[in-house]
């Protein structure tokens, strides 16, 4: 089989797809081997930078994953007629740092570490698919644990978790400004 | 004043002020000293009280733990209250590293402004076609059925002992005499006690009120009947309350 | 604007819409006349064809949507199925288990023995063809019942149910009177 249509298979099955697919999955479904997704992929991606497409191929964790630039994210919700997404508040960003540094974790962590009600927060987080319900503890009461999305590794730019910003340094003291958001 | 009240309502927390004071008056985070902490934080929420603006309990509850901190700090064996002071100076650490690490993830958030696809909509056969040996569902059974067991052993007794003893904070307590002072300005002593069922109750409320007596935050009246804040909300809860 | 820019933006509205896309929408979307959008996509189509790409653009009546070659179908056909007959997971093991030794059994007595909802389990269990409904039960609220598949006696090489691994102590077992719903 010819390389330029393999990595058309691996376009096809990502553009039918929608979701994030899995490296074996695209393995699979192509016939080709796992090692060599990765190169095929990287080469699609070339194909959109040469001819200046909008469309680039975005990894998130171990899968791949068919997106717009955001450039082009006016003309989108034009014709989607969506609105542009408020910015994220600071209370927000805060809920999702210490999700995202220390999940599956409960709203009452959360709110330990904050040391204010953040209820109201998690859940608007939910309905922006930046978090979501990751099942019960297995602790007294049950409590619900959360996590991030995949989405929310989008919105960042972030290909996984471990592509997280590492932690400032703890023993540092800590002045204002830093601090103000 | 205007422009304090905006600076006011801009805090997320109590930790929030808390680190603000902190970084504004340069004390070490890691060794806060509890005496000047506690006096700019109430100077804070007694601003917030004079705007009237509402203070939520959070906010309320710090002022608690500081000043139970402070009170037990003056007790001859200082080890509680160092253990306090610690457990706070460690949550204001943690709480500044995340405000840290938000304005970092801040600045990588693009919007949502990267579009993706739904999935095309094909007609699917979902017929499950993998094949298993037949006892992987007597290994799933066992376990299943533990798990239902030890459901069942969870009855009320194993809870009694969380349960049948219930001890009343004395934090608590400031807490709860803060806040009628915040609604009604002057509280009349033996009315403070009368929905109050247990013993532990009333002691820890009785401590409560001398505590707040110590660190100066409320006075006494002379006939020793009825308890109103020190200080300048005095005055001006007076007249609220009497309107 | 570069030409390849408007393209582009044609391009990325097609992409994320899914649907197809009317001439007017595309016009006012990107800010282009509605003359010139035909071109622009005639354009687009050639991009896909010279980097032989599995992308195409489809005429529908008044309206362009944004599609895979035919020859890809079985391609997408074994990513997208793939994606539903992974191997069950250890939960979807327990439903399955519960319902073959209890059978018919209502959602509720499922729940009962896993402690958690496992409403989402018995659907996507349906959907293999491994759990049906088997008619209502005759207590208050008629609860539905389910039950096992043949498909499922042929996934676990069972002739009948009777075959199913004896269990260890029969007297041990739950059984439905214990536990009304």
């Amino acid at each position: 089989m010819q390389l330029d249509e393999k990595i058309s298979i691996i376009e096809a099955i990502l553009f039918a797809s929608g979701d994030p697919v899995e490296i074996e999955k695209l393995s699979f479904a192509s016939g080709t081997e796992q090692e060599t997704i990765p190169k095929l992929v990287k080469m699609l991606s070339d194909r959109y930078e040469e001819t200046k497409s909008a469309l680039v191929v975005i990894k998130l964790n171990n899968s791949y994953q068919l997106a717009t630039k955001s450039e082009y994210a006016d003309y989108i919700r034009n014709a989607l007629e969506t609105k542009r997404s408020a910015p994220l508040s600071s209370a927000a960003l805060e809920v999702l740092t210490i999700v995202a540094y220390n999940q599956p974790v409960t709203k009452s962590f959360i709110e330990h570490i904050r040391g204010v009600d953040s209820s109201g927060i998690v859940n608007s987080l939910i309905e922006k698919n930046l978090l979501e319900e990751a099942g019960r503890l297995d602790v007294p009461g049950r409590p619900i644990a959360y996590r991030t999305t995949d989405n929310f590794l989008r919105c960042f730019k972030l290909s996984s978790l471990d592509d997280l910003p590492v932690l400032p340094d703890r023993s540092e003291q800590v002045s204002f400004d830093e601090i103000t958001v | 004043m205007a422009e304090l009240s905006f600076k006011l309502e801009k805090f997320e927390g109590p930790l929030d002020l808390l680190l603000y004071l902190i970084s504004k008056h340069k004390l070490n985070i890691n060794d806060i000293p509890i005496v000047s902490l506690l006096e700019q934080y109430m100077e804070y929420i007694d601003q917030m009280a004079e705007q009237d603006m509402e203070i939520a309990g959070e906010f309320l509850e710090m002022a608690a733990r500081l000043i139970y901190i402070k009170t037990v700090s003056l007790l001859p064996s200082p080890e509680e209250a160092e253990r306090l002071k610690k457990e706070l100076e460690g949550r204001l650490v943690e709480y500044s590293l995340c405000k840290k690490a938000a304005a970092l993830l801040g600045e990588r958030y693009n919007g949502g402004s990267i579009f993706v696809r739904s999935p095309l909509k094909i007609e699917i056969d979902n017929t499950y076609r993998l094949v298993h040996d037949k006892n992987i569902l007597l290994e799933t059974y066992k376990n299943a059925n533990l798990k239902y067991s030890w459901k069942n052993e969870t009855t009320v007794s194993s809870f009694e002992s969380i349960v049948s003893k219930k001890v009343v904070s004395v934090a608590s307590k400031i807490l709860y005499v803060l806040k009628k002072l915040y609604t009604f300005g002057t509280v009349k002593l033996d009315g403070i006690f009368e929905d109050m069922a247990g013993r532990s109750e009333r002691v820890a409320t009785f401590l409560a009120i001398l505590e707040l007596t110590k660190s100066g935050r409320i006075l006494i009246s002379d006939d020793n009947s009825e308890i109103s804040f020190c200080g300048p909300l005095r005055e001006k809860r007076h007249v609220l309350a009497e309107v």
